[in-house]
């Protein structure tokens, strides 16, 4: 019982901290609330998957009220190891956003960005936590319309425009989802995700639940930048200010995927998507994805696009594994979930610190800095290895569980582009890391030679990740171990 | 069937308003068509049951919304530049116009053998709603189903409602709070050089 | 057929509404009109929603006396958080409006991306 | 319009019946359609009709900016402080049973306080979200070294 | 117990390095003792490569996991004789070049001195790692590591040059293993459901032989070090790095744990009855064979001594894989051996360039005329190179060779064997042509080399060594010999 407290606690804690840190003064105080307040919400989070690792589910009766009348919290392995990434990520960027921030944001406007911090911290562990899909859409606009907020406090005018573009986009992708949920209710009469399950399957050839299946997955297509739906997400991880992109980058697109999963494979069912064209769809755009947002990331000037270009491609992955349909393709998703977290945040930890010193994240304003700043430079070399997915490393356990998906499947096609997409990584990672590494051949080289290593406050945090990323690279019993006991739950019926 | 009509006339009157917002440029009408248009489907609403959502559409659309949206044009459209219109729309319609198209037939299709229209065996009535109209009283003892399920069986959505309307006080103090600031263009432009 | 369309109008209605708010958001380059169509989009989806609560005769669900048929009060309260929530985006989207207007001097699309290009 | 007589004392007139309307839909909701959030909304009409009539400014000095912030907060905590205290009191969160000796009473009055949260934080947000594009039609402060216009 | 010890040998031989490469860039400020730091570990290490080649001489065979990755895939060392040959010549080689690397670094006095020698023992330790990888998972690991920790080193200079054969050399090596060699990887472990090296294979009876020649191409083109055309481009242009690193890594380390990946997949993955049953190879021996005689073509065209040495490097390589395509015990003893015998007389040659560059300045054949009056010893050095990569006797480089022969003719490739003799043709028209030029040719422009000195005395000192290797190994060749024998034999 009481651990099902701990569960709500994690949503409820940074809800009550969110009004509280907006009347605080500004200045450190609401920074360090918020900061403690992830961190705790991580604690409960890790202490959360620790209880369902072993596949015992907790159900928590919001209200006392018995689902499906009332609203549940049902958390299995799934969402305890999504909610473990969130609240994970958000421990680590806000120690590091104190420097970042107070150099980013106009001090006057700190309580209310720490504030709207919480507020999205809160909205995506809701989506992560509940079992109610109306629930979940209601969180879902709370951490989008914090989102928003926070993507337009980017310096450049183009930040505005940006967290307009989202806006709309992840509006219409919210109202297709609730139209969808409409229809799933008008047939079913519930909005309980577990009854959900129960109640649909004899309804599988009914076409209006094929209508609100395609309804809900555009939906989320468009919040999670789906190729070709992802045209918001470039634009907006490049002017929103640099904690923002690297909490977003690591943390909202995967909660997205996790929904994905979970209607696929929860709500509905693998029988059902297998005589629907989706999983195909799926793999066809993923296939372009990769291979195109790879290609584009290889063009870019500015860092943070290309890793944002970078960011579209790594979805394809995730979503690539749904397509599979297969358990090992699910286990290369949810795996890929976590790792691509940790590679992204410390990548954009560690452009971020260039961007602290050098006040641009343009690839060209980086000429040379590995020399002066040796950390950020090994946090990127490690990280874009990673990203490659380079043995010793946690994105190789990514790369290495989508291939088998894909030859199990005898999918050739599939595993050229898994293989070719790593190689197009290769060049757009060399791309950041040779600017860094080599002097610069222009005037630029002697600006650069008076700049200093990065604060310790933002290297710690990034380095946490970096290394994350290697022990994730050796001893995945972590990952790919809860992974596989969460598989059981969403794809029933296999024991592997 | 009266009510039928009643519903038909009040639904092509909004579908009517709709069609206007699209083919209007004047921004000021359009708003002015919104407001219209929301009272109007406050008006259904009624004629549908739910009171509540009458009450509340009648407020915010034709209500906070309208005045948030004249606020803008206020803001956004300065004096000298007289009329308040929108530019010709410039790109070629049939790339939305197919979207639209394909989006709406696949609701049509999704539609079709949907329970009718007022039925009172569409499992949608069936399931959990009948729990909430005969227990809400004893359980809660508030003759409002709709209050008693708002506040109570779903009590947490009406409190993650509450932050969504929480969030966007912040975010709106975050993106306009205060006196505006000089103008940063001429900054910007330079600045944007190298972007 | 006829029965069909009496049966489902209510609904079907509702789409071409819906697809006319979707229409404008997805065509038109003017934000404020963007706002606007994303409104009707909502709204109409809120009148999809109530459609499916309605029951023939029943009554607005608030228990009396001698009163047996009630309309379905759950998608009532559903669009009650989505009115709020329709609301509160509106309302950031027009914030953003107006900082745009003020760091372009435009709210139209088409100049806004002709000035950040001719850059 | 400020020195339009009749409209300032017609207003004064009907702004203490729309409060007091708004009141009775705060509390009637549990009978009749309405409830905090449409009671939210009515409040803060009764304000911005006030700044229409009188100014912007005084209708600031009626409610300052910073009490709207905390009401704001405010709200959000009676809602969900609500949830923990049923928790507190060993309930599930928002299990308003406990609150009181009775199931139905602890009902009521659960209703009762969160509808109260709901609307405060409603009103007070409609209001700074009025106040603030009200504020940003004035002319600009001159800022130099704005972090806002200084770009990279 | 004793094989207890053996295991902690093999982990201080991989380990000592890397702490060596981290007490390296902490003595940045001190060259002399950042030098004594690389001297002493490379002298420990090689002792620690001899103790466990006496050991594996005398049947041990030590091995442990260190630990497990993904359910089945675990980090773990073992040593079967033909890793203990390949890291006994490494090992060793490494203390003789960092003798040699001292007086060149200083001697042409290159920017960047401390990180070279980090990024060296970097190279080495995993090198070492390669070698005595117990599975194809981290054989694989290390291959990789090898490459990013010699990216450095190739783009030492940091001139535009550099960087663009940088981009080469990741390009090559790493598109090659991500997109064949994992693949391989992958396709194996879905079908033998292991990665361990065992003897006789994993895959014979689980694998379709039709998809072995597949499976088999993937592997061996995936293994972009052992430089087989088309995907040779790389080691060419990693001649921009300085000569110590063309001496050890490109005639030795890198390019040689290419070729061994080939050896262990061959004998440990499929097995060498399961490649001649199958007829897997059929069709690869002749991008072998192609390879051999092209880029020793290529090699008389080059004017430039490294550029011409690196495309011999690349023509012996294949010796090495067709022995192991062929697959059959001679062919592996001679590949096996000629691992050692090449090295020696490749790094002879590199040396000898090195000692060129640094005394004369010249990286011209071109230029070279004369020059033997002036450095004889250097040249002398760099004749026994060139009549050993020749495999004339008395040199080492004989016996693999003779070995390789044998192979082919066990297997009665004729056209193999008349390759093979050819290229030595076409090893001597490339190669003497720079001796004699040196000694008994006029300089361009008449002018006695009067002015110029023999190289460093450390550099001399370590190209006296490898040459005389190379003759030692004519009358001693067993150490690397039994290891061979063993290897192929699967003793």
């Amino acid at each position: 019982m009481i651990e099902s407290h701990l569960s709500l606690l994690m949503v409820v804690l940074p809800l009550l901290a969110a009004p509280i840190v907006a009347v605080l003064p500004n200045g450190r105080l609401p920074w360090a609330v918020s900061t403690l307040v992830s961190w705790s919400v991580f604690y409960l989070a890790a202490w959360q998957l620790m209880n369902v690792s072993t596949g015992h589910v907790i159900s928590y009766e919001l209200g006392g009220w018995a689902p499906p009348w009332g609203i549940e919290y049902r958390i299995d392995a799934v969402n305890a190891l999504v909610a473990l990434i969130v609240s994970g990520i958000a421990a680590l960027t806000l120690p590091y956003a104190l420097k970042s921030v107070t150099k980013e944001i106009p001090q006057q406007q700190h309580a209310l960005f720490y504030a709207a911090f919480m507020l999205c911290l809160t909205g995506l562990l809701g989506i992560a936590q509940t079992g109610d899909i109306f629930n979940l859409f209601v969180f879902l606009e709370i951490s989008s319309l914090s989102s928003y907020a926070l993507i337009s406090l980017g310096k450049k005018r183009q930040a505005l425009t940006a967290a307009y573009q989202y806006l709309i986009m992840g509006t219409i992708g919210a109202t297709f989802f609730i139209i969808g949920v409409g229809l799933l209710y008008a047939m079913t009469g519930t909005l309980n995700m577990a009854d959900l399950a129960q109640r649909l399957p004899e309804l599988y050839e009914h076409r209006t639940i094929h209508t609100a299946f395609a309804f809900i997955m555009v939906g989320f297509a468009l919040k999670l930048a789906l190729f070709p739906l992802h045209v918001w997400l470039p634009n907006a991880y490049t002017y929103a200010p640099m904690v923002v992109t690297i909490f977003l980058a690591a943390t909202a697109t995967k909660v997205a995927v996790y929904v994905m999963l979970r209607m696929v494979f929860t709500v509905f069912s693998v029988s059902f998507i297998e005589n629907t064209p989706v999983d195909e769809l799926f793999l066809l755009l993923c296939v372009m994805g990769i291979l195109g947002m790879s290609f584009y990331a290889i063009y870019q000037k500015d860092s943070k696009r290309l890793l944002a270009y970078s960011s579209v491609a790594q979805i394809g992955y995730m979503v690539l594994g749904i397509g599979l349909g297969s358990v090992l393709g699910v286990t290369a998703t949810l795996v890929h979930l976590f790792n691509h977290a940790l590679m992204k945040g410390a990548l954009f930890m560690a452009i971020g610190a260039l961007v602290y010193r050098v006040g641009s994240s343009r690839l060209e304003h980086f000429s040379g800095l590995g020399k002066q700043m040796p950390w950020t430079f090994a946090a990127i070399v490690i990280g874009g290895l990673s990203l490659i997915g380079v043995p010793g490393t946690a994105g190789f356990i990514s790369k290495w569980y989508l291939v088998l998906a894909a030859i199990e499947k005898q999918n050739w096609l599939i595993v050229a582009v898994i293989l070719i997409g790593s190689l197009l990584a290769v060049a757009y990672v060399w791309k950041i890391i040779e600017v860094l590494y080599f002097k610069a051949t222009d005037e630029l080289e002697q600006k650069n030679i008076t700049v200093k290593e990065a604060p310790l406050m933002l290297l710690i945090p990034m380095w946490v990740l970096v290394l994350a990323n290697v022990y994730f690279g050796f001893n995945t019993e972590l990952t790919v171990g809860t992974v596989e006991q969460a598989v059981k739950l969403l794809i029933p019926g296999v024991n592997e | 069937m009266i009510d039928n009509i009643v519903d038909i006339t009040l639904l092509s009157l909004i579908a009517i308003h709709a069609i206007a917002i699209i083919r209007m440029r004047s921004l000021f009408a359009v708003v002015m068509l919104f407001s219209g248009f929301s009272f109007l489907s406050a008006l259904l609403f009624i004629v549908m049951d739910a009171a509540d959502v009458a009450f509340t559409e009648a407020a915010v659309g034709a209500g906070i919304s309208t005045v948030l949206m004249l606020a803008t044009l206020a803001l956004t459209y300065t004096s000298e530049e007289a009329d308040k219109e929108e530019k010709e729309p410039t790109h070629n319609p049939w790339l939305p116009l197919s979207v639209v198209v394909i989006t709406g037939g696949l609701l049509i299709y999704g539609t079709y053998n949907l329970p009718s229209f007022g039925d009172s065996n569409a499992p949608s009535q069936l399931h959990v709603a009948p729990y909430y109209l005969e227990r809400s009283l004893p359980e809660t003892g508030v003759p409002n189903v709709v209050t008693a399920v708002l506040a109570s069986y779903r009590g947490f959505d009406t409190l993650g409602e509450v932050t969504v309307i929480f969030t966007a006080g912040i975010a709106v103090l975050l993106i306009i709070g205060g006196r505006r600031r000089v103008k940063p263009q001429v900054e910007n432009r330079d600045s944007n050089r190298e972007t | 057929m006829m029965e069909i369309i009496l049966e489902h109008y209510n609904y079907w209605l509702g789409v071409i509404i819906m697809m006319a708010g979707f229409y404008t958001v997805i065509s038109r380059g003017n934000l404020v009109k963007k706002i606007v169509g994303l409104n009707i989009f909502q709204v109409s989806v809120f009148l999809f929603y109530i459609s499916i609560g309605n029951v023939k005769g029943g009554a607005v669900p608030i228990i009396e006396k001698g009163i047996t048929l009630y309309s379905n009060p759950l998608p009532h309260v559903l669009i009650l958080t989505a009115i709020v929530v329709g609301v509160a985006t509106t309302a950031l989207g027009l914030a953003l409006v107006v900082r745009i207007k003020e760091a372009y001097g435009t709210i139209e699309e088409d100049d806004i991306h002709n000035q950040d290009q001719s850059l | 319009m400020k020195h339009n007589l009749i409209l300032r004392v017609v207003s004064k007139f009907l702004i203490p019946l729309i409060f007091l309307f708004a009141l009775y839909v705060q509390f009637h909701g549990d009978f009749g359609p309405g409830g905090g959030f449409q009671a939210g909304v009515i409040f803060s009409a009764t304000i911005i009709l006030y700044a229409l009539v009188f100014g912007v400014d005084n209708a600031k000095k009626v409610i300052p900016a910073y009490v709207l912030r905390l009401l704001a907060s405010l709200g959000v905590l009676i809602y969900a402080g609500t949830g923990v205290v049923t928790m507190l009191l060993g309930g599930n969160f928002l299990e308003y049973g406990v609150l009181a000796s009775s199931q139905v009473a602890g009902q009521h009055l659960g209703i009762l306080v969160i509808e109260l949260g709901v609307g405060i934080t409603v009103m007070s947000v409609m209001l700074i979200i009025f106040f603030a594009f009200a504020e940003r039609g004035r002319p600009a402060l001159n800022v130099e070294s704005e972090s806002e216009s200084e770009l990279e | 117990m004793i094989s207890l010890a053996s295991e902690y040998l093999i982990i201080l031989a991989i380990l000592l390095p890397l702490l060596a490469s981290v007490l390296i860039v902490l003595a940045d400020k001190w060259p002399n003792l950042r030098e004594a730091i690389t001297l002493i570990t490379a002298s420990i290490v090689a002792m620690l490569v001899i103790t466990l080649a006496t050991q594996v001489n005398a049947g041990e065979r030590p091995g442990f996991d260190v630990f497990e990755v993904v359910p089945g895939i675990t980090v773990s060392f073992s040593i079967e004789p033909l890793g203990m040959l390949f890291a006994l010549v490494a090992g060793t080689l490494w203390l003789v070049t960092s003798i040699y690397a001292i007086g060149y670094m200083r001697g042409h006095n290159e920017k960047n001195q401390t990180r070279f020698y980090a990024a060296f023992a970097i190279a080495i330790s995993s090198t070492l790692a390669a070698a005595f990888s117990g599975n194809m998972f981290t054989l694989f690991l290390c291959y990789e590591v090898l490459t990013l920790s010699t990216y450095p080193l190739v783009t030492h200079a940091g001139t535009v040059e550099a960087r663009r054969s940088g981009r080469i050399y990741l390009g090559i090596l790493l598109s090659t293993s991500i997109g064949f060699q994992l693949l391989a990887i992958l396709i194996t472990w879905s079908v033998a459901g292991t990665l361990d090296f065992q003897q006789g294979g994993i895959l014979a009876g689980k694998l379709d032989p039709a998809y072995a020649g597949i499976l088999y191409a993937l592997f061996i083109f995936g293994v972009g070090k052992a430089a087989i055309m088309p995907f040779h481009k790389w080691l060419p242009a990693a001649m921009v790095a300085p000569t110590p690193v063309s001496a050890l890594l490109h005639a030795v380390a890198v390019v040689k744990t290419g070729v061994f990946t080939i050896l262990k997949v061959t004998l440990y993955i499929f097995g060498s009855d399961f490649i001649t049953s199958s007829g897997a190879s059929d069709w690869l021996i002749w991008f072998a064979a192609v390879t051999i005689l092209l880029a020793s073509l290529i090699a008389m065209t080059k004017d430039n001594l490294k550029a011409r040495l690196a495309y011999s490097t690349i023509s012996q390589l294949s010796y090495i894989v067709l022995g192991a395509l062929i697959a059959v015990e001679m062919s592996l003893v001679g590949a096996s051996m000629h691992i050692a015998m090449h090295a020696f007389a490749k790094i002879t040659l590199f040396f000898a360039a090195g000692a060129i560059l640094v005394a004369a300045h010249k990286k011209n054949i071109s230029d070279m005329g004369g020059l033997g009056r002036a450095m004889p010893l250097t040249f002398i050095a760099f004749t026994i190179g060139s009549l050993s990569i020749i495999g004339l006797p008395p040199f080492g480089g004989m016996w693999s060779k003779w070995y390789l022969a044998l192979g082919m003719v066990q297997s009665e490739q004729w056209i193999l064997l008349a390759v093979l003799m050819i290229s030595s043709l076409l090893n001597i028209a490339y190669l003497l042509p720079i001796s004699v030029r040196a000694f008994f040719a006029k300089p361009k422009d008449g002018v006695l080399y009067t002015e110029v000195k023999e190289a460093p005395l450390s550099m001399l000192m370590a190209i006296g060594f490898t040459s005389l290797a190379c003759i030692v190994l004519f009358f001693y060749p067993d150490p690397f010999y039994n290891l061979a024998v063993d290897a192929a034999t699967g003793r």
